[in-house]
């Protein structure tokens, strides 16, 4: 099956290389059959064959197509599963790509890793919506959304106390090397608030009180935005669940303004659009 | 009132500079008394308010946040408000889902008419913040990070 | 205070210290200009009342001793600190905190200079009445291009189907149609009636205002108003708003006729083809084919500078149901129960010489000439319990009117007057309560009505005459209620639009009582008439003469100048995802390129319209990279208070 | 004749040191599935097999990522300073990788040689470092292509070599390692072993010669495409050392902090004007290679690489130093047409 979708995978971009529909093509490659499978950036139909696809590609390519270096290598096609799918959608709504200038190859994905990510669990986005061309057939799932947020459901079942407790750990180990803010498709500011000092917002020490606010900014800074790929967590160096703060933001957008981001284009986005019924029983 | 020894609750008020200043000064305009443990910092809406600023004020050791503006459809700036409310909804989540104490962040609606709400919602959080005791687990977080 | 003052000469940056006790005063002033030029100071706090109070008092003075104003703070100490709190050891630490936190943001504030805006010498006016026509008048003759929008089919307003004006009986058409016709002539104004506003956007000297011209299928520039059509149609049987119900009108009609523009407007609930698509009877008749079955409300948009509220009022709805809870209604009085028993504005149309009758004194029911009329004053104002606790302040001049009227025309008859005090204030007004009185004999109770009845053909007037300490009761052919005065409909909507305040009754609010009583909080609005409180014609035509030579002092002006305290962006770090510009409330952001020399693109950024930005910072929130800043309250200056609060 | 020492014994040697109040750190599982260095609690926590290489390496603990070097107060318009003392509490790492401990020479050059940095010094005074020798290695693993090896005794006061049934041979290098094993070990015929090393090489000198003049190479540009501008790799290196001097307060004073940076980060090069030398993230690694390949050597004669292999494992696109090198070797061999 993969390796099928990896045939045709090829073959599409050797087309788009040879027909000049494209300058570039963004895909995954792989040393060894065993190793992980990382971005290429083929330019040549003769290297398309570097092109793998198996369930090794973890990594949402989507965050590339806002980098200078990338974009000056001219018109790109680039390789998408359907959650990273859902981030060429936020990144259009906000204005950061052009539909027409990318070529979007959608893979069929029956999920990433041995074992399965846990984003993989409650996928219901294993076909890549928006793609101009979607190589495989895997069926949707339903959008279980119960098992979605079923992870951060356990979580919250402890006290704020415990989940203090926890974080506090959890940040301990953070050493502030940024790779969850480096490759979040979402993280495309030139200059992030964290690298700013006139004020220092956030304390840039990787120390317990810094990295709480570096990681509440983060995250909030994905309110309605983050897509639930989860590469900031699968990268940190330090094992920190990031993931469950994703998740509270965006089970918080889905529960109280019906918001999935990278769902829906024309949706009007959470942060910078209200309904003058949206919920205040929390207001004094 | 407070068995706390004498724990003085340090309250940081940010408010919108058109209802809510102008409820704290009509508050005042009466007479009406209220615990001097808050702080205001006046911005010009609560559109203004940023989520950094009131993680900022616990790390500058604030025993609670009160973020107050303009009641619904009463925003000096016709909308402000309804910004910011959409992210607070969204901010409380994320707050919860880290463990920061909930009964330390007030989020209120007061009016350039509701000097005496001003004084009851002062006097509240201040009572209730005295009674909650100072906000330790932050404190130690900062501590740990000196 | 010595305590604070010692504490302040302590804090970072502080080079002196004055402490005092009125330092509003022109000699507190001085102390700050003497300071500042001595000292050569580059920013100031004053520590005192509330900056709602006195920030401009004080930055004014800064100015003149050649200091930014903007360099300029204030610490709250007394509305929020001393006023507040008994405790003087604690009230004097939190005023100490409060000195070093505006301290420590005067030491980021950065000088600025005032926004200079166009202005667009355009006023649109809301309502055609009498206050509306004199504000128009006024402007256009100043020279001055008005937009005047009616909600009817004809200007005119109230006044228009008034029968005579007191304190002097003169004619109210005879003086008003001559005004109204100017108006419709002016080339200075632009006249759209039976049109509402739908929306405003912009702000002070750039509104942009969008008119809902509603369908009138009648063409304006065809029609020649003739009268063919409306003497013709079948659909004779609709209650006239002019008249109030005293007399029916055709369903294509002029509303009366010295209504200007004097063409008619076909009611589309009462037209035959238009809701059984039969008749079509003027279509056929009309000569020069202005009758457009297919007419479609049209929207405008109208560019103006400034606008006038004129939209006047409407008489409290007396009977059983009301629009406000608190409001009884005063069924009692058995309005509309009772043909015979109507209000005070359609007594105006009962003795108006263009009325239904002529001016002859008949009453509704039977067209017979009522003998015995009571009147009623305070029907719903000044009373707490089952109506409204103002004064409606023209009633009882105008039921002194109505006796007068009355007894000028039946001699014989009978004009008993119930009330509660006659409020006569103004020129020659008690002069005329007297007259209506001791000349012409109306008969005065001093005592309310509990209730009105009927039998046998007359209404039973069952009341009291506190002076005389005895219940009264009067068996009358007519009785006129002096109904109370309350805002028009629809003016909360309108409020809205133009982000007015307004009472509690729903009269709009001027920004100042006393010396500002005809500009409102949203800068450009204006108010004048009834729409603001209840008044007679003089002080409604006073005040929107008011209105307009604001109007006009704003419109001396070659451009505006606006406060700078306004978002700006950091165009080099901004990534250009334009959260700023979707949550902006006022459209003040826009997309922009940076392009080089040759015109290549180097980014995309988000820039600020400084005319169109209010300040109010949402955009700062929603930046993630803190590439929108908002001067005043920016970043540096707010993180900077937030660290002194340790 | 060998010293060697169980298991069980090297446990209660740790669980002996907490109790004198020492800090014993070592590898152990921070996360169910994640081996890192860090401070222990007590000795069950220390894991000595199943793992390559932990996430981070060990110059955490006498470099930290964040570390106060000076106190100021704020008084009105005074500034009170007061310098920090360097902590003197005893450190015992045991566990460590060659690879990492090997870092520790290499970093004292660069710590003492403009400027002798009292914090690290002292934490390298005050800390004995045991070694643990590898008995595995993975395909990021290239400590033999910088000089190194499965039992390289650079920079350990004590080696562990596995016996293979559950205790150590104990090697002790220097006078803090014998201190720290003195009396505890048994005397035996049988020796440890270590694994022959990794099956990846690279050949240093043709890198350190190909860095000559290589700065307008355009194969970096290629190379570094899929690289993020993260400091995964920089912040888990046992060699690399850039930090950024901080201040950090409120209104009534603060710290003076030294916090790890990083080559990486696009910010790390610009000037106040805002003009950025490396202003994309090629340049940026070819800085990291040509610091760690040509110019430490040229300063300090030693390559700043211990060829442990935690930049790779660290890297969230499997870039790293290895792949960086083997990249741009095949580069410079014209037959391929090689890219990212």
């Amino acid at each position: 099956m993969t390796s099928d979708i990896q045939e045709q995978l090829r073959q599409t971009c050797r087309r788009l290389l040879e027909e000049e529909k494209v300058d570039v093509v963004i895909g995954y490659g792989q040393s060894t059959a065993d190793g992980p499978a990382y971005p290429v950036f083929i330019t040549a139909p003769q290297d398309v064959d570097r092109l793998v696809w198996n369930d090794r590609c973890f990594n949402n390519l989507t965050a590339y197509l806002t980098r200078d270096e990338v974009k000056s290598l001219g018109k790109p096609a680039i390789v998408v599963k359907g959650c990273d799918d859902r981030a060429l959608v936020v990144l259009e709504q906000e204005s950061q790509i052009n539909r027409d200038e990318i070529v979007v190859i959608g893979v069929a994905c029956e999920g990433v890793g041995e074992p399965r990510a846990a984003k993989c669990a409650a996928c219901d986005v294993h076909m890549p919506r928006t793609a101009d061309e979607t190589l495989g057939e895997v069926p949707n799932g339903p959008a279980d959304l119960e098992a979605a947020y079923a992870e951060l459901d356990a979580f919250m079942a402890q006290s704020p106390e415990e989940r203090m407790a926890y974080w506090r750990g959890e940040f301990e180990r953070c050493v502030k090397c940024y790779a969850c803010r480096e490759v979040c498709p979402m993280c495309y500011c030139n200059r992030c608030i964290v690298d700013k000092n006139r004020p220092t917002v956030i304390d840039t020490s990787a120390h317990v009180k810094g990295n709480l606010a570096w990681h509440v900014t983060r995250a909030f800074h994905q309110a309605g935005r983050c897509v639930g790929c989860d590469e900031c967590t699968r990268v940190c160096p330090a094992g920190i669940n990031l993931r469950l703060l994703n998740l509270s933001l965006a089970r918080a957008a889905d529960k109280h303004f019906d918001y999935r981001a990278g769902m829906d284009k024309e949706a009007a986005p959470v942060i910078g659009a209200y309904r003058e019924e949206d919920k205040e029983d929390f207001i004094l | 009132m407070s068995e706390t020894n004498g724990f003085e609750p340090k309250i940081v008020a940010y408010v919108c500079n058109w209802c809510t200043y102008l409820g704290a000064d009509l508050a005042g305009t009466n007479r009406l008394e209220y615990p001097p443990n808050v702080r205001i910092i006046r911005l010009p809406c609560t559109g203004r308010i940023d989520f950094n600023l009131v993680i900022k004020a616990f790390e500058m050791g604030a025993d609670a946040v009160l973020v107050s503006g303009c009641h619904p459809g009463d925003c000096h700036y016709t909308a402000g408000n309804y910004h910011a409310r959409r992210r607070w909804i969204l901010f409380r989540e994320l707050l919860d889902t880290l463990g920061i104490d909930m009964n330390r962040i007030h989020f209120a609606w007061i009016s350039a008419a509701e000097g005496k709400k001003f004084q009851e919602t002062i006097t509240e959080i201040t009572e209730k913040t005295r009674a909650l005791g100072p906000y330790e687990a932050y404190r130690q977080l900062c501590e740990a990070s000196s | 205070m010595d305590q604070v003052t010692e504490a302040a000469k302590g804090f970072p940056g502080v080079r002196c210290v004055a402490n005092y006790k009125y330092i509003c005063s022109d000699p507190g002033q001085a102390i700050i200009r003497e300071r500042i030029e001595a000292e050569k100071l580059e920013g100031v706090v004053v520590a005192s009342c509330s900056p709602h109070m006195h920030l401009k008092t004080f930055r004014a003075a800064a100015e003149a001793a050649g200091l930014n104003p903007y360099l300029v703070e204030m610490a709250n100490i007394r509305e929020q600190c001393s006023w507040v709190h008994h405790d003087k050891e604690k009230a004097t630490a939190k005023a100490i905190e409060l000195i070093r936190l505006s301290v420590a943001k005067v030491l980021r504030n950065r000088p600025l200079d005032a926004i200079r805006v166009p202005l667009t010498k355009r006023v649109l006016i809301v309502g055609g009445g009498v206050a509306g026509i004199q504000a128009a008048l006024d402007v256009a003759n100043a020279g001055f291009a008005v937009v005047l929008v009616e909600r009817d089919p004809s200007i005119g307003g109230k006044m228009a189907g008034l029968s005579e004006t007191f304190p002097t009986l003169d004619c109210s058409q005879c003086i008003l149609t001559p005004r109204m016709v100017e108006v419709g002539q002016h080339p200075n104004i632009t006249l759209h009636t039976y049109s509402e506003v739908e929306a405003v956007d912009g702000f002070v000297g750039n509104f942009e205002v969008t008119v809902r011209k509603k369908a009138r299928f009648v063409d304006m520039d065809k029609c020649t108003g003739c009268g063919d059509c409306w003497t013709k149609c079948p659909s004779k049987k609709t209650p006239s708003e002019f008249d109030y119900g005293l007399a029916n009108r055709t369903a294509i009609y002029v509303p009366f006729p010295q209504a200007v523009p004097a063409r008619p407007v076909i009611d589309k609930d009462a037209c035959i083809k238009l809701t059984k698509d039969k008749c079509g009877v003027c279509q056929k008749l009309c000569q020069p084919d202005a009758i457009n079955f297919d007419d479609q409300d049209q929207l405008v948009t109208e560019e103006v500078g400034a606008v006038i509220v004129a939209t006047g009022y409407q008489l409290y709805s007396i009977g059983q149901d009301q629009d406000e809870a608190f409001l009884s209604g005063y069924g009692e009085y058995g309005y509309g129960r009772y043909k015979d028993v109507i209000n005070g504005l359609q007594f105006e149309r009962i003795v108006s010489a263009s009325g239904p009758t002529n001016g002859e004194i008949q009453r509704p029911s039977d067209a017979a000439e009522p003998k015995t009329v009571v009147f009623l004053s305070c029907v719903g104002s000044r009373d707490n319990a089952k109506g409204l606790s103002y004064c409606s302040k023209i009633c009882c001049m105008y039921t002194a009117k109505h006796a007068m009227l009355y007894k000028h025309k039946v001699h014989d008859g009978e004009a008993h007057v119930f009330y509660m005090d006659i409020r006569a204030g103004g020129k020659n007004y008690e002069e005329f309560v007297r007259r209506a009185i001791e000349q012409d004999g109306a008969i005065y109770h001093r005592g309310r009505v509990s209730k009105i009845t009927q039998e046998n053909g007359k209404l039973i007037v069952r009341g009291a005459d506190t002076l005389a300490g005895k219940p009264v009761t009067v068996e009358a052919d007519l009785v006129v209620l002096a109904s109370a005065i309350r805002p028009a409909a629809g003016v909360l909507e309108l409020a809205r639009k133009l982000k007015l305040g307004y009472d509690a009754f729903g009269f709009l609010s001027e920004s100042h009582p006393k010396l500002r009583p005809v500009e409102t909080n949203t800068a450009g609005v204006f108010v004048c008439g009834a729409c603001q409180a209840p008044k007679d014609i003089p002080e409604a035509v006073a005040q929107a003469s008011a209105a307009a030579s604001k109007v006009l002092i704003m419109f001396s002006q070659s451009e505006l100048t606006r406060d700078p305290e306004v978002a700006n962006v950091n165009e080099l770090t901004c990534a250009a995802c334009y959260a700023c510009l979707r949550s902006c409330p006022y459209g003040a952001i826009e997309e922009a390129e940076i392009r080089d020399r040759k015109g290549n693109l180097i980014k995309h950024t988000a820039r600020v319209n400084p005319g169109l930005c209010m300040g109010c910072g949402t955009c700062v929130a929603v930046c993630p990279s803190k590439s929108v800043d908002l001067e005043g309250f920016s970043e540096q200056q707010i993180y900077e208070m937030v660290k002194n609060l340790v | 004749m060998s010293q060697t020492l169980s298991h069980e014994d090297l446990l209660k040697l740790v669980d002996g040191c907490l109790g004198q109040g020492k800090v014993v750190a070592g590898p152990t599982l921070v996360k169910p599935d994640l081996c890192a260095y860090a401070a222990l609690r007590a000795s069950d926590q220390l894991v000595l097999k199943d793992f390559i290489h932990p996430a981070n390496s060990i110059k955490g603990f006498f470099f930290p990522r964040h570390e106060p070097i000076c106190v100021y107060r704020l008084n009105g318009n005074d500034v009170e300073l007061e310098d920090v003392d360097p902590p003197k509490t005893e450190q015992i790492i045991i566990g460590v990788r060659p690879c990492d401990a090997a870092a520790l020479p290499i970093l004292d050059h660069v710590f003492n040689w403009d400027y002798a940095d009292k914090f690290y010094n002292e934490r390298r005074e005050n800390t004995t470092v045991v070694t643990l020798a590898c008995t595995d290695y993975d395909d990021n693993c290239f400590c033999t292509s910088v000089g190194l090896g499965p039992a390289a005794e650079k920079g350990s006061d004590a080696m562990l070599l596995p016996l293979g049934d559950g205790g150590y041979e104990v090697r002790c290098f220097t006078d803090k390692g014998k201190a720290l094993f003195e009396g505890k070990t048994t005397p035996s015929d049988k020796t440890g072993s270590a694994s022959e090393g990794p099956a990846r090489k690279i050949d240093v000198k043709w890198i350190e010669e190909a860095l000559e003049d290589d700065y307008e190479n355009p194969a970096w540009k290629t190379i570094s495409l899929r690289c993020l501008g993260c400091g995964a790799c920089a912040y888990n290196c046992p060699t690399c050392h850039c930090f950024d001097i901080v201040d950090e307060g409120d209104a009534a004073g603060g710290l003076r902090v030294k916090n790890w940076d990083s080559c990486q980060f696009g910010q790390f090069t610009v000037h106040a004007s805002g003009h950025n030398p490396r202003a994309n993230q090629g340049q940026r690694q070819r800085q990291r290679i040509q610091h760690k390949f040509r110019i430490y050597p040229e300063k300090f004669n030693e390559i700043l690489c211990t060829g442990c292999g935690a930049c790779t494992r660290n890297c969230p696109v499997a870039l790293g130093v290895l792949n960086t090198l083997e990249a741009l070797r095949a580069a410079a061999a014209p037959d391929t047409s090689e890219v990212g």
